[in-house]
């Protein structure tokens, strides 16, 4: 039984297990960095340990050996790997279980297995999963690269072995760029990640992004809890999630979860996981990766389920049998998480970084607010964009989109620009509600990134009339040096 | 400023909408000819909220240069202008007649990591093309060139850690 | 032209004042105290005046040589004097004008006329304005006092001259009480105010109170701004106003509004002004008492009508001509205003001190708060206990009653308890509903002072149980002693 | 303290109104059977939420003594006492031979200054009679006795200013 876990992340996340912990009566450690020693996960943790002065310049969540030291140090049970940072590395999970330290994730061979693309996609075509055409394993010369490519037909992607998130991506429209790609996307990879393997997959334009979030346990009992749309992304960035798919009828539901759990299983999967696929118009789903960490939109899963996923990789890292069976899962109404980055989305999403002045938060019932910052909280180049998520839950899609619109109607933060408005425009959005988008939606089917309010702009203009003619004082910061990069990316987006 | 009756414009700077509004002693605002009742107020949470008719948002002025003011209303930005008849005539004509530098410089919107450079001294780059990637908050910010022009200095390299501000490429403007 | 005023006043008020000032492009002046040195008001005002150490024990604001001094020192215009202190002495407007100093309100004349009740019972009675039967002047001794009311017939009230805001009233319900309660009330009106004069009068079981707004310039121009229905009373304090009033006809709403202008008229009255009525379950009105400054549920008319009543003071005091005629007033839609006050309803509205730690206030449109206070505001026992009134419009009253109520659901204020969960049960009583509630209101009519939410009490009981099951540490002051006061009284509420 | 699978009941020491609850590993409450998803978060602003199923309120434990808890939900107070179905028969056997003290203390309530004293040494009062006035903050608040006894101490007069906690009254029940 886990009594004590080390919280090896930071933000909203670090806030969200430390959450579950607190009412699971387990303590909590937090780890206090130099870089934001007044962050808010640090009051939801019951002890913090400030992070040792070392001789390496590896970012803290990011040290292994100094991570683990500190949970034995302390005497800790378990460690939560959260997301991001080492969350999918084998190593530290291997490293945690050679040191007795309990990692809250499956094994480090599986993490090690689905880590590898490569070996990943043998994994799944073992499984019986659908996968796309392409080179079935690093691609070894130019030669091999122009032969597959032109066998499994244009377009191609080719993909560095080590690459992620989207990068180390090269898409190859017809056969006279296949060589040239071939070797800047293999020197770019060589570059980037020290290591020069791609591989070729067949290219899917414009596909929908459904992951499927499976659980299993360590007795083999392994099921699904539904899937997530994730069509809504920018550069490869999810911005907006919602659970279940408008895109799925219940015939491919099945076969798709089915996909999943087979996966997993012949993996001896523990703990909760996604598999990640895309979907294509014509209903025919692909293998694309499998995540074997917490993702940033399991909220919406557990709306609908009405299941505390930290709680279930707790209790599976204890050795509990799952509490629940396939039978008992019920997919209940409909869930939408609205990320909200400190972004200026008018800037081409440029980062917004300042000190969070002041939060009005949305109060409406049946709604959730996953945040790691408050009053006061100042947003850093340091960590990533994420200020807060909110989450809501309704019987209907449509009653989702209204409650997400009106939540955000009353969500608003002073100090830096958000993605609010960004997540106001895709719900006011007809393609989006018609539920018909894919990963191009932002692209092309958005004519304005930000929602505006009726009378909004007459509102602005009238205030800075009032402005003008009363030289008011609430000026912030006399911007005498508008920054020709913001301005223009401004122009271009509106 | 005192102003008696006036007629006053907000020009959109971004897409040049117009709002002419009537201005009686400073703080009577009429639209169309029909009265605005407008109010500013500081709410007890630190928010300002501007109303007009009972239409109520959380609005700021972000930035004030001159005659231009930056509104941030429901968290979207709005620039504008503000004109009297007689000085948006004086604008035009002047603007007809302007002559705009002739260099633009490039500097980083936030401090980060230069990822890659798509351009060389002496190129020609189109307005709106790839300047360079500069990582920040863990995304990859791709700079577009705000002109169109001949690239005329480089100042930084691949791999590089910039500053806020710091100088990344010269164009002169064609 | 005024282009200065020294604000003689603190709180929403003050802020209230400035705010239309600032609008105006008139500088204002508000004063710092050593009781209050960090108050939201001073930052509402353009230049702050530290009070001076004086030689006299007299609060500030009731300080008239010390409030006119500084207005000359700082070569000040005018003074205006808000709601409550010196807004209705007529020393200190005399003391104005003698100092040239422009007294934002009515003539000290007319403020000295009014302020004595006798008298300006009389002046209604000229007018032609209804009154109750009574003594028509000081009853001179006890047989008097027992012949007038054996006259008018019981029940009568006494009434001490200079009493006010209820303090001074005894209620004389038969014959055989008079004698002794004549004693009674004049030896505490003695004590009380310095003065033992008392008069008798007619008392109104249970009426409607029901109060005309009227606006008059230099010129003689006198119009009304309609009537405020002000029946929710709890000893003679005013908790939820609301214009116009359910009760009025328009015939009566005629006869009311001629008969407040009429007495306006008569002493040629400048500046805004009320005249309070008594209306009877018949129909029939009575003239109460005049009052000469801006009042605490003003914004109500300012809401039905779209003008600025302060502006109009301020323009009036100028000497400007009302800006607008009766015809272009129209009395549109219906606006409530709902007084939020830091007591503890369910303790007999005992006052409730601390630290305002947090707010949340409402979003909707057609709403307005006006407050004096902001996060870390102390409420201590040196003021009144107002925080913050809600003032909604809508097209109807219904439509009215359904924005406060879901106005004050967003609005919460941690650290003091207030009275927004009254006005809720307010909102919520039938009997209000339907408009025939009169000021015997909250003592007959509502069987619980409270609004409990959907299952607010089980939220509640399950916070407990989980508090008890997790021996949380957020438990805020360990009340180890708990008051018997508070405790009984919320007992005999409950 | 640690429960397992345990019966609790919430009782609203005002209206005995008893809320029975089961308790599962301290954190999986039930009732009626049903399933309740409970979750105790602090919000971004400072505000404390508690949800159930959905259903979400801004509260707090005001006070703590023992097993009893005051809790300000939507600015209502309530006040439970938490008890195991052997504690809730423990306690009425107990309540039923308690002996009370006898001496009742009313203390000032808020710092203000006493208007009326309508009590005197000697006398008898009812409960919930009126023994005094204290105005603070400008508003009258007449103190009503808690209990049936006999006024024995009168501990300051009228005109007097207190502070918060002095004694003013003392009582022997009856």
């Amino acid at each position: 039984m886990i009594k004590s876990i080390l919280i090896a992340n930071r933000g909203e996340i670090a806030v969200r297990i430390a959450r579950t912990a607190k009412k699971m009566g387990i303590k909590t450690f937090g780890i206090r960095t130099k870089k934001e020693p007044n962050a808010v996960y640090l009051s939801a943790v019951d002890l913090i340990i400030d992070f040792p002065e070392t001789q390496n310049s590896i970012p803290e969540f990011l040290d292994i050996e100094t991570l683990v030291q500190l949970a034995k140090e302390h005497k800790i049970n378990a460690i939560h790997p959260g997301y991001g940072y080492l969350s999918e590395n084998a190593d530290f999970a291997e490293h945690c279980v050679k040191n007795k330290i309990v990692f809250i994730g499956p094994s480090p061979e599986v993490i090690r297995m689905m880590g590898d693309k490569i070996i990943a996609k043998e994994i799944a075509e073992q499984s019986g999963v659908p996968l796309l055409k392409g080179s079935n394993g690093s691609v070894k010369n130019e030669k091999e690269a122009v032969a597959i490519a032109n066998k499994i037909g244009y377009p191609v992607i080719i993909k560095a072995k080590a690459g992620g998130g989207g990068r180390g991506m090269r898409i190859v429209n017809d056969a006279s760029e296949i060589s040239q790609m071939y070797q800047m996307a293999s020197s770019e990879a060589l570059n980037a990640f020290n290591d020069a393997s791609v591989f070729i997959e067949k290219y899917l334009q414009n596909p929908k992004h459904i992951e499927v979030q499976i659980v299993g346990d360590s007795k083999g009992n392994v099921i699904h809890l539904g899937e997530r749309e994730c069509s809504v992304q920018r550069k490869h960035q999810k911005l907006l999630e919602e659970a279940p798919s408008p895109a799925l009828t219940p015939d491919l539901r099945e076969r798709m979860t089915s996909a999943a759990i087979n996966l997993a299983k012949s993996v001896k999967y523990e703990s909760v996981g996604t598999v990640e696929f895309l979907l294509d118009k014509g209903g025919n789903f692909y293998f694309m990766e499998m995540n074997t960490r917490i993702q940033v939109e399991h909220p919406v899963t557990e709306m609908i389920t009405n299941l505390d996923l930290i709680e279930l990789q707790i209790r599976i890292a204890s050795g509990e049998k799952l509490p629940v069976k396939q039978k008992d899962i019920n997919l209940n109404g409909w869930a939408i998480e609205c990320r909200i980055n400190a972004e200026d989305v008018q800037a081409d999403f440029s980062p917004s970084i300042g000190v969070i002045r002041n939060l009005r938060l949305p109060q409406n019932n049946n709604i959730r607010i996953d945040t790691g910052v408050n009053c006061g909280s100042e947003i850093t180049t340091w960590f990533d964009s994420m200020v807060a998520k909110l989450i809501v839950h309704a019987p209907t899609r449509k009653e989702a989109i209204d409650l997400a619109m009106s939540s955000l109607r009353q969500f608003h933060v002073k100090g830096i620009k958000t993605t609010i408005p960004f997540c106001k425009a895709v719900l006011n959005n007809s393609v989006f509600q018609k539920g018909t988008f894919d990963t191009s939606f932002i692209e092309k089917e958005m004519p304005s990134l930000v929602f505006q309010e009726k009378d909004e702009e007459l509102l602005a203009a009238l205030l800075a009339l009032y402005t003008h003619t009363h030289e008011m004082e609430s000026v912030v910061g006399n911007e005498s040096n508008i920054d020709p990069w913001v301005l223009n990316k401004r122009m271009k987006d509106l | 400023m005192k102003l008696k009756n006036e007629k006053l414009i907000a020009v959109n700077t971004m897409t040049d909408k117009h709002y002419p509004v009537s201005v009686k002693k400073n703080y009577e605002f009429s639209v169309d000819k029909k009265k605005i009742d407008l109010s500013v107020i500081k709410e007890a949470d630190g928010f300002t909220i501007v109303s007009a008719n009972g239409v109520r948002y959380p609005a700021e002025v972000i930035s004030k240069k001159q005659n231009t003011y930056e509104i941030l209303i429901n968290g979207v930005s709005y620039t504008f202008a503000v004109e009297t008849p007689f000085s948006l005539i004086r604008k035009k004509v002047l603007s007809a007649n302007k002559i705009f530098s002739k260099n633009e410089s490039i500097k980083a919107p936030v401090p980060g990591k230069i990822l890659d450079i798509f351009v060389q001294p002496g190129q020609t780059i189109e307005q709106g093309k790839p300047l360079l990637i500069l990582e920040a908050m863990k995304m990859q910010n791709i700079i577009n060139s705000p002109v169109k022009g001949v690239i005329t200095k480089i100042s930084t390299n691949i791999g590089n850690t910039v500053a806020k501000n710091d100088m990344l490429i010269e164009i002169e403007k064609i």
